[in-house]
């Protein structure tokens, strides 16, 4: 039998989308893939102003480890990013949630919420650093409204200047985070919320236990991005707190960019960023197989 | 005092508008406690809007709704004592089948036990005791649909809202689940309003069914006499399926009393029951294929000779299509009887069970 | 025999619910925006006030008091005569280099990003997931750590300096969030609009650009705004990828700000900072009328 | 010839100053092409070092002479600039003979030092001292015994602003003034971690202590914050290099009438030579190249050299300058520059990784108050333990 | 030379997985040119894949498929000369109606006057002309129904695949429809695919019926073959509407020839046509309601005394459910000589109508 034609090379079947592919293809080996290598590769060098080739095995992150500084990055990262997560889920769900009533002013309202996010934290950390300065921010206005043993000095205070961080942050970040929300609200069926109303299901009853999960491709979406942001925190921690008071609000990225353009030490700051993404890697990449690996 | 006091759902008045698009138009409905009602129209004629409306899902333009008596117009829907099932089932996709059934319960407060038991009862009536914690996703379509049923039976309301439950189903699923459900209405005698495109739905579940155009309720009665008395030219071609024939002619009054003519063609007209005093005029004369015999012998009012044109079996029946002069008449026989194509036939009928319909559509 | 026309003539609620301007609901609602956005707006409003105010009022404190003395000065200098070393002329002098470097790095980003996330949704291929997860892990990377690579990347291909090299950077290190976004977008989107259209005979680009592309607008909203906002502001690569010719607007922004030594001129920072604010601001606010609601529906059954 | 040159001068002062250097280089029938990037070291130095090594280098760079540029020398980046100095004979002119030895490697010379400096000076608001009742002091135990009288008067002793470097300089001049220079060559130039462990250095970690105390109720970030609380009185006094006198002068504020400074702390008046210099990239542009000598020379051209730091505030490279204009801090800078009373400071004996480290660590520890001394001095010898 | 020169359509051994589910297994399909083929079965039996399949937007796993004489195993959708609608409809949202049927002919460089002149005739036939400007979200989901149908109408292709277009229509309009697509077929002569649940437009439509279950074919027939002489028991019980009645019994041969017995109950099997020789055992017999007399009188082969249980009016007709012994069988008869509940009856019919099944449920 004239078996016809014979099944075409697995190469060109959808091409286009093979050819549309090709960015992100060469992105993905040629930054990320080799870009890390790279890193990694340096990270086993002492490396300082310029990479170079004079390996110091695991020099770089024993001494990493043994640096208090690192330590300490660590561990705020680790309270600011449950919190910045916990928090800007929440709060912009929250907004997107009220917004999506079909109120008035709505535009307005959304352009406020999301203002913050265009302006440059070079200076918007000033400002916070004044709301939160003790001598004139908000401490001083209420004290000279006579409560005058009200203590809101977060800036300024070792233990709690990683929340005054957060303030600033969650600031500047939930009214994106509010957006995307919104972006995915509108895509829920109306008859969900039909059934709902039928049901006697309170509104927010009905956004926190039925729209809400079905929302998971939102959520994730923003889960990422939130916590891509959390990660490589930096100018934020700059512009409010130079890492201080001391080293009390150091994040890792700061550590990172630290050590590879102030201490010109390259290697230390690969060892770092390699640690950050390993430990970002144990975490995503099983993750993404489980999500994204099944076929739909 | 109160016309509505006695009636479980009653609509009066009642319009709704999409911006400038009327949809109903001051629409009166009175449906008696525990009636099965079928909204039956075709398609885009408001019969979701409708329900949405009793629902208190869509805020009206304008009219008042009363549910056993009490005025809901502006009552929100978890106060209207309603369920409603959707057309697109709409089951909350991450809750597992219990939870879907339980959750609206459970934030009305309902006791922990009462709800077990309120599940219990529902699982069994609609036989979806093994499915209860499975994920919706995981449901074939019928049994989505009975868990969407489910969830307004365990709510314990008084009127049960249906849009098109069934119509995405198998016709075997169809008619098992069809038995059900009038199964569910004997046992819980509530009230039940129903949307659908299926007549046999329709004329099997309906104590009442409303049949709906443009908007406007055209008949509302009993599934029989919709079926044989038809109000006007436009129930009479919806209902059935093939549909009623129409013979375009005229009515006039002659010496054996009334007759219907068209072309060679004369029907008297002396067993016909008419509506209202006949006028001499254009008429409409409607008959079912299946009240049309074929060469049956026995003494038909009327009969006529004719010539079959097509033949189109449908399982246990087929549907010939005769021509009669110049009228194509369809007519419903028993499969092993149908005749062939070409082949000449003695068609009769009974003018008893034709429908007369005057200028303006109406029943004469 | 009842008929409704019997019926007393006011006899309960009749017609459309009406809505209290000051229901319960309301008042929650509104207060609870209104408190939130009191709290987004009080840093702007120190920004603001203190934008207005000249120096040496700005010298006795008081952040919240209104200026006693509006003036605009600040905002001129800002835009028209703050120094940039020997360049004195303010913001306006990165504007234009800004909105080159802007425009087309926003369509490229999204173009490519949005071309990725469809065809990651919808025409898989062998391996894509795998550079999917490459990309979403890439998200993660600060982006300090690849400049030297990228450096010597550039150099190779011979964009180092240009406006075409740095352009690409951007719609690099847009790549990854914005593909997911769009990924996870496109596949929740109904798979048969996708089968109808290759039915009808569109192919990849055709489908993308004329089905997908407007059935998706509020989440290229999104990108847009996550774009705008994050290429307007960048600095670090605006400064490191271009030559002094093509510096953006922020490079002039960090200039004025960041001084080390010398005087803090906070009124002019404040201003600075807002007008730069400005071309997001405004990007946000007109593109809100494209947030519709259920932008698939009707799509498919109902 | 068009020459790109890139700096971190961007504030009023500075500017001003660069555009003397910038009218200069015009008038030899260049074009200077302003890169200016604010924001210091950390800003500056990736663009820098990218547009080096991405092959699209400036004509000039600016960079805090000392070991930054150490790298880029080595790796043949930089261009050499041994024959422009000969010809100059920069050997006799430049002073203190230091400034140059910093820009040599190897034999040659690879950059052109414009002004020098000084950390080590104490800033001190006569009348914060005034409202506490206690006399100006004149140095830093006298400041240390007035510290308790200015707290009971609700003002901050010593003002140390939040960021790292501002802590860690202002240790590196405590050693320098309390411990002696000796002792600061010992620890920063010999790197001897004993002796940086040692009784002595234990002193300078006493003297901190008392520091950080003073400075405990400082809240501000920026050093010109701090400053402007010894300008508006809040703050007793403040550690800070020469820089702070603009803002002094910026506020009106007379030297010897409102504020007093105190070089070396009052305790040893030595000053360290830190500065600024440029550095040239190698171009293969042999107009540019040209070009590139033809600034090097304006660079240290004596009228230049006057106009420049007059604008800047710093004091010049050459000893054979004439600066009337100079006021009354500015002299006493002078003259011990005139004595010779001259010192490396860290910048050129550590590199910027030891700094880095020697900065997260005094941050905490004026920071942190329960950060021992013992632990820090213990630390701060590891590093210098592992200095280089 | 090759087999599939003269067929249109034509299937080998298709396989498909999803994952590790086995959806298809090489399944052989072959469609004639110009053949009207209806997919019919249960749901989830893969009809929908295997329309994706033929439409190439499934990836299959494994097999051939050809049209027109040509292998497209691996062609594009749109290189395949096929026309789809499909169950969801799948309207582009953002689009008007006339957008959504001009969009594939646009794509294909159709020239405008062509495009209009198509719309207007495809928007004729299924009665959309004063919905042309509307976008799909502001129609009820009939009229959304026949605006995926008109999509595929306004292209001018080979092969037709339907994937239950009517499913969401009235009767009236499903009629009318199934009218519309028949006189299509014949003016057309495409070959058509088309899926669907009901019954009617199975038997009325097609050429051939292929009912499917777990992927599979079972039985690829002529519609009144598959009424008739259903392969197996899934076949019989799957077609008709009310559906087969089935009598669990033996088969026995006695003296006067074989007979089927259960309880009390013994049918002559002397006219039943047998399709391979009978062995004694288990079976099952099938008769469907439709060939049940009541009444009649007439000397059937088998009857017997039954107590009518319900009675269901349908329109029409009306089932009626007797009991006959313990067995409950289901009658249709006319409506008008429907009889009581709790009367007794009469109830007889010709084996020859019936169906035997083995033990392993096909027919004997
Ligand atoms: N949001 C809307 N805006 C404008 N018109 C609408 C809207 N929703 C429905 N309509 C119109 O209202 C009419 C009634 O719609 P409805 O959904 O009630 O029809 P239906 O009787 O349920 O039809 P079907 O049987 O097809 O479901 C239709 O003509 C439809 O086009
Ligand atoms: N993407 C998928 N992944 C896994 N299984 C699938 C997928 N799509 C369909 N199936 C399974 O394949 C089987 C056939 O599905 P298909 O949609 O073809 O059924 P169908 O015959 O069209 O049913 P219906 O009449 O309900 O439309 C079903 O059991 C279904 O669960
Ligand atoms: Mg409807
Ligand atoms: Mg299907």
């Amino acid at each position: 039998m004239a078996s016809a034609t014979k099944r075409p090379s697995r190469l060109f079947r959808n091409l286009s989308a093979k050819i549309a592919s090709v960015p992100m293809v060469l992105t993905a080996l040629v930054i990320f893939v080799g870009g890390t290598a790279w890193t990694v590769f340096y990270s086993f060098t002492n490396s300082k102003l310029l990479p170079r080739l004079t390996f110091v095995g695991l020099d770089q992150y024993e001494r990493l480890w043994a640096t208090p500084r690192w330590l300490v990055s660590i561990e705020n990262l680790a309270i600011y990013g449950v919190l910045s997560l916990i928090f800007s889920l929440v709060i912009g769900f929250v907004l997107a949630a009220l917004l999506d009533q079909k109120i008035r002013f709505e535009d307005t309202l959304r352009t406020i919420f999301l203002y913050p996010f265009a302006l440059s934290f070079v200076v918007t950390g000033v400002v916070w650093q004044w709301l939160l300065n003790p001598d004139f921010g908000v401490q001083a206005v209420v004290r000279s409204l006579g409560w005058t043993s009200f203590t809101f000095d977060p800036l300024y205070n070792s233990s709690i200047v990683i929340y005054g961080v957060l303030i600033a942050a969650l600031w500047q970040g939930t009214g994106f985070v509010m957006c995307l929300m919104l972006a995915g609200l509108r895509g829920i069926d109306e008859d969900i919320w039909k059934a709902a109303r039928v049901d006697g299901i309170p509104a927010w009853k009905t956004y926190l236990f039925i729209v809400l999960p079905m929302m998971r491709p939102v959520l994730i979406t923003t889960l990422v991005i939130i916590a891509a942001g959390i990660v490589k925190v930096y100018d934020l921690v700059v512009a409010q707190t130079s890492g201080g008071p001391g080293i009390a609000s150091e994040v890792p990225a700061k550590y990172v960019y630290d050590y590879m353009f102030f201490a010109q030490n390259l290697g230390q700051g690969f060892a770092a960023s390699t640690m950050m993404l390993l430990s970002v890697a144990i975490v995503i990449v099983p993750w993404v197989y489980l999500e994204f690996g099944r076929r739909r | 005092m109160d016309a509505t006091a006695n009636t479980s759902v009653s609509i009066q008045e009642l319009s709704l508008n999409f911006g400038t698009v009327s949809v109903l138009q001051s629409l009166n409905l009175d449906i008696a406690e525990g009636e099965f009602i079928v909204l039956l129209g075709p398609s885009g004629c408001g019969k979701s809007t409708l329900l949405n409306c009793i629902a208190g899902l869509l805020d009206i333009s304008d009219g008042r709704i009363f549910i056993k008596g009490k005025n809901v117009t502006w009552e929100e829907p978890k106060d209207r004592g309603i369920g409603m099932v959707f057309q697109s089932y709409a089951l909350y996709p991450q809750m597992s089948v219990e939870k879907n059934l339980s959750f609206g319960l459970k934030v009305a407060g309902t006791p922990k036990e009462e709800i077990g038991k309120r599940i219990a009862r529902a699982a069994e009536i609609l036989q979806i005791e093994p499915l209860l914690q499975r994920k919706p996703a995981a449901l074939s379509g019928g049994q989505r649909q009975r868990v969407a049923i489910g969830r307004a039976l365990v709510r314990d309301v008084d009127v049960f809202l249906f849009d098109e439950p069934l119509s995405n189903l198998d016709a075997k699923l169809r008619s098992e689940l069809r038995v059900e459900i009038k199964r569910l209405h004997q046992r819980l005698a509530n009230t039940m309003i129903y949307v659908t495109h299926d007549q046999i739905e329709a004329m099997t579940l309906a104590d009442r069914i409303a049949v709906m155009r443009g908007g406007v309720i055209q008949q509302l009665d009993a599934p029989q006499a919709i079926y044989n008395r038809p109000v006007n030219r436009f129930v009479a071609g919806f209902i059935g399926s093939p549909g009623m024939n129409f013979v375009d002619g005229r009515l006039e009054d002659g010496d054996g009393g009334w007759r219907f003519t068209s072309g060679d063609l004369t029907v008297p007209l002396s067993t016909y029951a008419f509506d209202r005093q006949p006028v001499a005029g254009p008429a409409v004369l409607g008959i079912r294929p299946e009240h049309i015999g074929l060469n049956s012998g026995s003494g038909w009012p009327f009969s006529a000779k004719a010539n079959v044109d097509v033949v189109e079996p449908m399982g246990s029946d087929t549907l010939v299509w005769g021509r009669l002069g110049a009228q194509s008449l369809s007519v419903r026989v028993p499969s092993e009887r149908a005749p062939r194509t070409g082949e000449q036939v003695e068609i009769g009928f009974d003018p008893l069970r034709a429908s007369l319909f005057g200028e303006d559509g109406n029943r004469l | 025999m009842a008929v409704s026309a019997t019926l007393p003539a006011a006899e309960g609620p009749r017609g459309p619910k009406p809505r209290h301007a000051f229901s319960r609901r309301n008042i929650f609602l509104y207060g609870t925006l209104f408190v939130v956005a009191a709290y987004y707006l009080l840093p702007l409003y120190v920004m603001v006030v203190t934008s207005l105010k000249g120096m040496p009022e700005i010298r006795l404190g008081n952040i919240f008091s209104p200026p006693l003395e509006i003036t605009f000065e600040p905002w001129a200098k800002a835009w028209a005569s703050a120094c940039t070393g020997l360049n004195c002329d303010g913001l306006s002098r990165g504007f234009w280099n800004s909105v080159r470097i802007t425009v087309p790095s926003v369509i490229l980003s999204i173009a490519i990003a949005s071309v990725n996330g469809y065809a990651l949704a919808n025409w898989r291929f062998k391996g894509s997931e795998l550079f999917f997860t490459i990309l979403i892990v890439g998200a993660f990377i600060p982006y300090q750590v690849m400049l030297y690579p990228i450096v010597i990347i550039l150099r190779e291909i011979g964009l180092y300096g240009s406006l075409t090299g740095l352009v690409l950077v951007h719609s690099i290190f847009g790549m990854p969030i914005l593909t997911l976004l769009f990924r996870n977008y496109f596949a929740s989107l109904p798979e048969e609009l996708f089968k109808a259209a290759r039915v009808d005979g569109a192919g990849f680009w055709s489908i993308y650009l004329r089905i997908m592309l407007p059935m998706s607008v509020p989440i290229f909203v999104v990108a847009m705004i996550l774009q705008i906002t994050g290429i307007w502001n960048d600095f670090l690569f605006g400064v490191v990828y271009t030559r002094p010719d093509t510096y953006p607007m922020t490079v002039q922004l960090n200039n004025i700000v960041n001084s080390v030594q010398g005087v803090k001129e906070y009124n002019v920072n404040m201003a600075a900072t807002l007008l730069t604010g400005l071309v997001p601001l405004i990007v946000y606010f007109v593109s809100g009328k494209l947030f519709v609601r259920g932008i698939a529906a009707g799509a498919v059954k109902g | 010839t068009d020459l790109e040159v890139t700096h971190w001068w961007t504030s009023g002062g500075e500017a001003a100053a660069v555009a003397e250097l910038a009218k200069a280089f015009d008038a030899t029938g260049n074009k200077w092409v302003d890169g200016a990037i604010a924001g210091s070291g950390g800003t500056a130095r990736p663009i820098m070092i990218s547009r080096i090594t991405g092959g699209d280098p400036m004509g000039a760079t600016q960079f805090n002479h000392g070991r930054q540029a150490e790298e880029l020398i080595q790796a043949g980046l930089m261009r050499d600039l041994t024959d422009v100095a000969t010809k100059e004979k920069w050997t006799e002119v430049v002073r203190p003979k230091s400034l140059l030895d910093s820009c040599t490697v190897g034999g040659k010379i690879y950059c052109v030092p414009v002004n020098i400096h000084s950390w080590q000076w104490l800033w001190l608001s006569n009348e914060a001292f005034a409202k506490a009742g206690v006399p100006v002091p004149k140095n830093w135990d006298e400041y240390v015994a007035a510290a308790p009288a200015l707290e009971k008067a609700g003002i901050v002793p010593l003002a140390v602003g939040g960021q790292a470097w501002q802590a860690a300089g202002a240790f590196d001049v405590l050693m320098m003034a309390v411990g002696g220079t000796d002792a600061f060559l010992k620890v920063n130039k010999d790197k001897d971690a004993t002796f940086a462990a040692g009784p002595e250095i234990a002193k300078v970690f006493k003297a901190a202590d008392a520091a950080r105390k003073m400075a405990k109720n400082t809240n501000v970030q920026d050093w010109n914050q701090a400053t402007n609380m010894v300008i508006t009185g809040k703050a007793g006094g403040q550690i800070m290099g020469d820089w702070a006198q603009g803002e002094f002068q910026v506020a009106g504020k007379v030297a010897g009438k409102d504020y007093t400074c105190l070089p070396g702390l009052g305790m040893n008046a030595t000053i360290a030579t830190a500065g600024d210099a440029f550095y040239f990239p190698l171009l293969k542009d042999a107009d540019k190249a040209k070009a590139q000598e033809v600034l090097a020379e304006t660079l240290l051209d004596p009228k230049t050299q006057v106009a420049f730091n007059l604008k800047k505030g710093s004091l010049p490279v050459r000893g054979d300058v004439d600066l009337t204009a100079a006021n009354d801090c500015m002299k006493k800078g002078l003259d011990i520059l005139a004595k010779g009373s001259v010192i490396q400071w860290t910048d050129q004996l550590l590199s910027q990784d030891t700094q880095k480290q020697k900065e997260d660590l005094f941050s905490e520890f004026f920071a942190k108050q329960d950060l021992t001394v013992e632990e820090a001095q213990k630390r701060f010898a590891a590093i210098i333990a592992k200095a280089d």
